[in-house]
């Protein structure tokens, strides 16, 4: 998450769950908690019964907003306004947290003196290359003064930017000029002050369409709620990060929760909501293409990564954690090519594939949908129902040769070539589909890592039944398949096929938990595969005990640094760890969260800059000086015996760059930034911009949308133009907790679909009235790509906003339902499209711009039969008496 | 709009509708002329055997006709009819139906005594001769008292059975029970005067018959005005429902006021009379049993049949409920 | 034939043990359902159909033989949007003198040792009077196997000292379970919690007795006038007239004989 | 207002003496009866749904999976779940759930079931079809040694070790690039 990873150093959640509970002041914007994380919410629950505000920011009111104190209506995608509002009641009634703010922020920095702000050149920063859709650094200048104007790691526009080398940055100088005054012009401060000068809380009401008692009340409540004493937190979810400007919105709300303190502190910091098991998971061990296990760069063709050494070169941040990007690189080299994996071939380095474009989900199936693509592997994901622009991804899937479908249910992506809108004739359709039906996660063993980085494991309870196996097993068998069909090559390009290391077959058949053995062939041992991920000697082959044992000259293999600890000797696993500590809030024994079992990160500075507690009330780390260590509820976020009061000079390298007063470790200054010298692709601050679809002009900045924002050109992904008074409704799409996701893993369940039955829309008594639309009766819903239908849900929770003096109507769309289940109804993804933010390429699905009438677009798919029971057997093994009620004699 | 109304919860209904159907309305209907004729018949035996013989005889054979098809029609009405027997598993008084069920084991055996014994006077080649000979040695009135509280709890319970439910159409009033002992009283005179008229009976114990009859059918009315008045808004599926009907033109028109006016003058207005007494009972307990649904419908008069009172106070009261 | 006949045995009971019950709470209800899918899913109870209702989010609709729990949805809002959105689940009321306790013929249905009105399965011959009693329209039938079912408190966990799967599940602890006196000491101090915090609308229902209804073993805090959830504001309790009907009916079936007696005796 | 009080008076020890469960008729089968669990072997999982990471008990009984629900001990969920997690039963144990491979040839109107080792071995060798053709070594003295032309899709709802294996093969053995998952930002 780059939004974060820019402004403090990891991308990731900053704290758990259950701190929220110590919070005295919740804000929740762009998510919807409740519904979609209902069991997380409880926290949020006990907060509100503690006394703490709760705020619901956000288009649709939820269950969640109706939990909260207060709920404040907002038009989609203008977070960047209410939150740059926020920032401006700060800094204009000086509500900031000094000590913090001088201390642990950028604020005092010295920028290069050639920056010239959005401020100026009316919403964009100089060196916006317009066509190229980029800023050119090398005029941009957006770095500290004394740097180089473009720093060496950043890359360019077509490589999204996940790596922590990319988000971190990098710089010459760990200790930049600094004016602790406050006063210079150029300093961050005063960068920032005149930023959001224009963000009056009048403005932000006629953009957001709120009231601005409502705005002012919500930034009071914040700033009333923190400091020594106090601390705010955020949370958030897909609502922020689906925009084109998503990460500069979880930018924003960065810098708020650094003006007010609130970072790395109990009851503070930013929860990133996240919504699938292991989500974090995948990036942190990346099924993503731009970086690799660990957030370490895919080497690509745009930069001098010839060599291991030119890669190191380039990639490594001389200052910070990050300086010891070679060990991390070269153990990752090891795990995966083993003995062959040597010195004098750069540990295996050339046969890590370049990448040469942007191979990111969305541009990879515009590519599909062109007929470049001959075959697609699909791991429980439904891009035919659940991707942005289905419609596209459905054609894209009929131009595939082949595909691989790994899923319980015959999903939409499985079916698409004889069902759906199109009504396909198969006929027509050449695509060779392979369904492996797939084990549920009752039936392997593996570890998910959720929403707080905290890695858990799951043991396997029974065989998955028939062909069902698990994905672990697809892979491992594929992978030794194609190692057979290539043993006889000779050809440079296969070896590190060849020599990839692949043993991770069970050395004795599989006991499972009830003693029997499991009748599974081929079923890899998963904790083989965490202790690789884990790392090991090589050696001896002994587990090493985290990261800081890793080497940069090949005598350790390490499959993802962060995950290094997990497993650090035979039978402990700590993902199995389910120990929980009465004492300990932060119950360290329950699982382990990333980095090195560390709960909250950046805890260092949950004590002042001389390592005292802020506050008694918000106690958390602290330094003892008797034991000369710092000590706490929780691992340290530190060097553990780095004394306050050490200090960098700009000649140190590595840790020593970090002073004992800079908490964020991972950062080349060990600061967080409120502005981004670099890491983020458009701009160093967060800037508003209306959605790509919107009827409303950008009231701020003659610049209407982000002039970064990715567009893919095709004839099925045709954008509204701004203002296009044929689409003046405002169309958002959310979650319910009856279902999940495109439906899936809820659709073909009745328990969960009894529940909701059926796509709806909600929208105000006031539009339907305007447009005829009955509730309960069928209406439709038409933008430029596609035409859908729902039953109307007319509801006074949603009501027509007023924004820029006009009457605007805002629908709210359920994007559960598809043409596969037991269920089905319309696909809200059908509406969305495909442009994305320029940072992540993630899509902009929770703003586009439509129209709705009365009446239906014709004839809806058939459902699957209704399946009552999910097993009218009887339990096993148990007698009459002890049968379920539902089914006793 | 997604609202609820503030009275009620989207119409929802705040009952269940009861399960009884046709089957109910029968049993009501006949264990009724069962053993409305049972006692009548007893009374008849005791005051005068041979006087009243053919008025004994005939509500002998009536009331062992009406009861046979009542336990079909009871078991039938069970979700588990194979489970039948566990009525009797426990003796609970505070249970009609229960109640009911070990009154009519008890009402079984006097009337089967009886209507046998009858039938071995009158030589039936229905009997094997050795039963008839056996049953010749019934006690007659001894038995037939025996059974005359079985009898009487056979005609009060139905009603009562009915209106100790949540129901509104039924259980608002306490007079149900009356009403519809009331009615099986007046139904089984009827039958009686039916046979006595068709087999063209001494004169005077028809017109005795006919004073029971009239004197029943009143009672009967009465009863329906009291339990129609003490229901309230509970009657509404009765009053206003599509029983209506059934009630004012078949129970109080045709089988109250009708046979009152044209009965009592000569044999085929005598049958006719008794006939639409007999259809007035029936339509009176298959518009109660059946209005039961339509009433557990009412979500707005099931709310208002629970407002509080001074014997049922609610919750409500405890605290102050401010605003909406 | 034998268990025919078992069905007559009566075995020495379990002895009495501490009443438990439930007690939800309505001011922290997020409308999750949790509480539905986790019951359906311990007592593998079928789903009862995919109608959308258009009731808010209400599609279950009502407690029934094959839904024990219910969320309530009400949408209170004005034109400007202000307004709140109520949510409640329902379940049985296990009241401690239940009518369709009182009502049931066979004896299946019993206040179990945890003071729980249970339906035994094994005993219930579907005879439908439980369904007539019930004041809150909790039981109904199975067509499929003709008995009547509700709520169990889930017994047969509480026999292995589990908390039912119900409020084991909840989310944000709505829906407590535990000794019905603590239930309602809790219930007590929730109300003067919420009232100090100036939610004067919120109240118990079922904690006492309410005249001639009793209390009931599964209480709930309101914010809204019983009707608004579809309850019964003062339900009633049947069997609470049931002499005084018996007695007009006897009566009514003597006065009858005696006066058919006088008619039919003598001559005129 | 007396009467109510006249009630409780009447009818409480009554209702006390009925309620004794000695004065119930309890049947053989209510007095035996147990949860199905209690005698269950007990299996430590995590719920396969949103990010929150909700541990699970999952017990098993004769092979078969007889009941999911929440772990109390842990710190996050202490035994709750929300409606999915409550279904995940539902995901195993399913009439819907597809329990053998199923194949669909080019331009065919019908799934036809096919043998595991067959599917897969047809799987590996399309893949190294499609490398063959596309695979790309150098372009302009660049390395690239990539293969454009078959894309991955999925992760975020599998186990770590299930993204480390197709990480590893995919790109690091097969040279795959587009690897992707709904894992953006």
């Amino acid at each position: 998450m780059p939004g974060l990873g820019t402004s403090f150093g990891r991308g990731a959640a900053t704290t758990f769950q259950e701190d929220l509970q110590n919070s005295d002041c919740i804000l929740i914007m762009g998510s919807n908690m409740a519904e979609a994380h209902p069991v997380g919410f409880r926290f949020v629950m006990k907060a509100r019964e503690n006394g703490a505000k709760i705020m619901h920011v956000d288009p649709h009111f939820s269950r969640t907003s109706a939990m909260c104190n207060e709920y404040v209506p907002i038009r989609t995608g203008t977070d960047i306004a209410f939150l740059g509002g926020i920032i401006h009641y700060i800094l204009e009634n000086d509500r900031w947290f000094k000590e913090y703010v001088l201390a642990y922020t950028n604020a005092a920095t010295i920028i290069n003196g050639d920056y010239t702000d959005a401020e100026e050149l009316g919403g964009v920063f100089n060196g916006l290359q317009r066509e190229e859709r980029r800023y050119d650094q090398k005029v941009a200048a957006w770095n500290y003064a004394g740097e180089p104007k473009q720093p060496k790691n950043q890359t360019d526009q077509a490589i999204k930017a996940q790596s922590f080398s990319e988000r971190l940055g990098h710089l010459e100088n760990p200790v930049p000029p600094q004016d602790p005054t406050l006063q210079d012009p150029m300093c961050v401060f005063q960068i920032l002050k005149r930023h959001y000068a224009r963000y009056l809380a009048e403005k932000v009401a006629e953009i957001c369409g709120c009231s601005q008692q409502q705005f002012l009340s919500v930034a009071e409540s914040l700033c009333a709620n923190s400091g020594r004493e106090r601390t705010s937190a955020i949370v958030y979810a897909v609502g922020w990060t689906q925009h084109t400007t998503g990460v500069q919105i979880i930018r924003a709300a960065g810098i708020v929760q650094l003006l007010l303190g609130n970072m790395g502190r109990p009851g503070g910091g930013i929860m990133a909501m996240r919504g699938h098991a292991s989500i974090q998971g995948s990036t942190d061990i990346p099924t993503l293409y731009d970086i690799l296990p660990g957030y370490i760069p895919q080497p690509a063709t745009m930069r001098d990564h010839g060599t291991l050494k030119d890669y190191l070169k380039q990639e490594e941040v001389s200052t910070g954690y990050w300086a010891n990007l070679p060990k991390f690189m070269v153990s990752l080299l090891k795990a995966w090519y083993g003995e062959a994996a040597k010195k004098e071939n750069d540990h295996g380095f050339g046969w890590v594939p370049r990448i040469d474009a942007n191979y990111s989900q969305l541009p990879a199936f515009l590519r599909m949908a062109q007929g470049k693509v001959k075959g697609l592997f699909l791991f429980g994901q439904n891009p035919a129902a659940g991707a942005p622009n289905a419609k596209l991804n459905r054609k894209a899937l009929m131009q595939l040769d082949w595909l691989v479908v790994r899923d319980w249910f015959e999903i939409e992506s499985a079916s698409f070539w004889y069902k759906g809108p199109e009504k396909p004739d198969p006929k027509a359709i050449k695509t060779e589909i392979f369904f492996l039906p797939a084990a549920s996660n009752a039936e392997k063993d593996g570890s998910f890592t959720n929403t707080q980085r905290l890695l858990q494991w799951h043991d396997k309870a029974v065989d998955p039944p028939g062909d069902c196996r698990s994905d672990a097993w697809f892979v491992f068998q594929l992978g030794k398949r194609l190692k057979k069909l290539y043993a006889e090559s000779q050809q440079k390009r296969d070896q590190g096929l060849l020599n990839l290391t692949w043993d991770y077959d069970h050395d004795r058949m599989q006991e499972l938990p009830d003693g029997s053995l499991s009748k599974i062939i081929g079923e890899p041992d998963m904790e083989k595969i965490l202790k690789e991920i884990n790392g090991y000697t090589v050696k001896e082959g002994k587990h090493v005990a985290g990261f800081s044992e890793l080497k940069d000259d090949g005598s350790t293999a390490c499959g993802c640094w962060i995950y290094s600890g997990v497993f650090p000797e035979p039978g402990r696993n700590r993902a199995r760890s389910r120990k929980r500590d009465a004492q300990n809030p932060t119950s360290p024994d329950w699982g382990f969260a990333w980095p090195h079992n560390r709960r909250m990160m950046y805890n260092r500075a949950s004590a002042d800059p001389e390592g005292k507690p802020w506050s008694e009330r918000k106690k958390y780390m602290w330094w003892d000086e008797a034991a000369k260590r710092w000590t706490g509820v929780d691992t340290p976020d530190f060097e553990p015996d780095k004394p306050p009061s050490y200090r960098a000079t700009n000649e140190s390298r590595g840790m020593d760059a970090i002073s004992g007063d800079a908490p964020f470790i991972m950062k080349p200054d060990g600061r967080a930034w409120l502005f981004a010298p670099m890491g983020t692709k458009d701009g160093p601050l967060p800037t508003h911009y209306e959605p790509m679809e919107s009827p409303v002009p950008n009231l701020l900045y003659p610049e209407q949308a982000s002039p970064l924002a990715e567009v893919f050109k095709d004839d099925l992904n045709q954008l509204a133009m701004a203002m296009d008074p044929e689409y003046p409704i405002v169309g958002t799409t959310y979650r319910l907790t009856e279902h999940y996701l495109s439906g899936p893993m809820s659709r073909f369940n009745s328990w969960l679909n009894e529940l909701q039955p059926e796509m709806f829309v909600e929208l105000s008594p006031e539009l339907a009235q305007q447009r005829g639309i009955t509730h309960g009766g069928w209406m439709v819903i038409w933008n430029k790509r596609a035409a859908i239908e729902a039953r109307a849900m007319v509801t006074g929770r949603v009501q027509s906003l007023t924004v820029n003096g006009r009457t605007l109507h805002q629908i709210g769309i359920p994007f559960h339902w598809g043409f596969a289940g037991e269920t089905v109804g319309s696909m809200a993804n059908d509406l969305t499209s495909m442009v994305a933010d320029p940072n992540v390429s993630m899509h902009e699905a929770k703003a586009f711009t439509c129209n709705v009438r009365a009446g239906r677009v014709g004839d809806a798919d058939v459902a699957d039969k209704f399946s009552a029971w999910p097993t009218r057997a009887k339990s096993p093994d148990t007698p009459e008496s002890d049968q379920p009620e539902g089914q006793a004699i | 709009m997604a609202e609820s109304p503030t009275t009620t919860y989207y119409d929802i209904p705040l009952l269940k509708r009861p399960l009884w159907r046709w089957e109910i309305a029968w049993y009501f209907f006949l264990e009724g002329i069962s053993s409305g004729t049972y006692l009548l018949g007893v009374i008849a035996e005791l005051l005068d055997r041979e006087r009243n013989q053919e008025l004994v005889q005939a509500a002998r054979y009536a009331s062992i006709a009406a009861i046979l098809p009542c336990p079909p029609l009871l078991i039938a009405d069970l979700g588990r009819p194979e489970r039948f027997a566990h009525m009797l598993r426990v003796f609970k008084p505070s249970s009609p139906m229960n109640f009911g069920a070990w009154a009519l084991t008890a009402y079984s055996g006097p009337v089967a005594l009886l209507a046998g014994s009858q039938m071995a006077a009158d030589k039936s080649r229905l009997l094997p001769s050795q039963v008839r000979s056996v049953l010749k040695h019934v006690p007659e009135r001894l038995t037939g008292v025996a059974g005359v509280p079985a009898a009487l709890a056979m005609m009060a319970y139905p009603g009562v059975l009915l209106s100790t439910t949540s129901i509104p159409v039924w259980s608002r009033t306490r007079v149900l029970g009356a009403l519809f002992a009331c009615s099986s009283f007046s139904a089984a005179a009827a039958v009686l005067s039916f046979v006595l008229h068709y087999r063209d009976a001494d004169d005077r114990l028809l017109r005795k018959l006919r004073k029971v009859e009239l004197l029943a059918s009143g009672a009967e009315g009465v009863a329906l005005a009291g339990y129609l008045l003490t229901s309230g808004g509970g009657a509404k599926p009765l009053i206003s429902g599509r029983y209506a009907k059934h009630v004012f033109i078949g129970a109080v028109v045709g089988g109250i006021l009708l046979p009152a006016l044209i009965g009592g003058k000569g044999k085929r207005r005598g049958l006719f009379a008794a006939a639409l007494t007999i259809a007035g009972s029936f339509a009176l307990k298959w518009a109660v049993v059946h209005a039961g649904r339509d009433s557990a419908d009412d979500a707005a008069g099931s709310h208002e049949a629970a407002l509080p009172n001074e014997s049922a106070t609610g919750w409500k009261s405890k605290y102050r409920v401010s605003g909406t | 034939m034998s268990n025919v006949l078992e069905v007559f045995a009566r075995p020495e009971p379990p002895p009495a043990k501490q009443e438990m019950g439930f007690f939800t709470d309505t001011s922290l209800c997020i409308g999750c359902k949790a509480c539905e899918v986790a019951c359906k899913q311990w007592n593998q109870l079928p789903a009862d159909g995919l109608e959308w209702t258009g009731h808010s989010y209400d599609n279950t609709v009502m407690l029934s033989d094959t839904t024990w729990r219910h969320v309530a949805f009400v949408e209170q809002f004005d034109s400007k949007g202000a307004g709140r959105w109520l949510m409640m689940s329902d379940v049985c009321k296990h009241c401690r003198q239940a009518p369709c306790q009182e009502a049931c013929p066979t004896g299946s249905i019993i206040y179990n040792e945890f003071g729980n009105v249970y339906v035994q399965q094994d005993i219930c011959n579907g005879c439908g009077y439980c369904v007539a009693a019930c004041p809150f329209g909790v039981l109904d039938r199975n067509e499929e196997d003709g008995r009547a079912h509700k709520c169990t408190l889930c017994y047969d966990r509480q026999k292995d000292d589990m908390e039912p799967a119900c409020a084991k599940a909840c989310p944000t602890d709505s829906i407590l379970f535990g000794p019905i006196s603590e239930m309602k000491q809790h219930a007590e101090k929730r109300v003067e919690q919420l009232h100090a915090r100036g939610e004067t609308d919120a109240y118990i229902y079922g904690a006492e007795r309410a005249g001639e209804y009793s209390e009931l073993n599964s209480i709930f805090l309101l914010k809204d006038k019983p009707q608004a959830y579809n309850l019964p504001e003062a339900p009633r309790r049947p069997a609470a007239h049931m002499k005084k009907s018996y007695a007009f009916s006897f009566g009514a079936a003597i006065f009858l004989g005696a006066m058919s007696a006088l008619l039919l005796s003598g001559d005129e | 207002m007396d009467r109510p009080l006249e009630f409780q008076k009447q009818s409480k020890n009554s209702i006390e003496r009925e309620r004794d469960p000695r004065n119930q008729p309890f049947s053989a089968n209510t007095i035996a009866k147990h949860s199905r669990i209690h005698d269950a072997t007990k299996v430590h999982s995590v719920c396969p749904y949103c990010a929150v990471g909700c541990s699970q008990l999952i017990y098993v009984k004769g092979g078969k999976i007889i009941d999911i629900e929440g772990n109390p001990d842990s710190p996050i969920n202490e035994g709750t779940l929300c409606p999915k997690g409550a279904n995940t039963f539902q995901l195993s144990v399913n009439p819907h759930r597809v329990k053998q491979v199923m194949y669909r040839a080019p331009y065919s109107d019908r799934w036809e079931p096919r043998d595991l080792e067959w599917a897969m071995e047809r799987i590996a060798q399309l893949t190294k079809e499609a490398r063959e053709e596309g695979f790309v070594e150098e372009r302009d003295g660049n390395i690239i040694n990539n293969m454009p032309n078959v894309v991955s899709l999925g992760g975020a709802t599998m186990d770590n070790e299930e993204n480390y294996l197709i990480k590893k093969l995919f790109n690091g053995g097969l040279g795959m690039v587009a690897i992707e998952n709904q894992a953006r930002i």
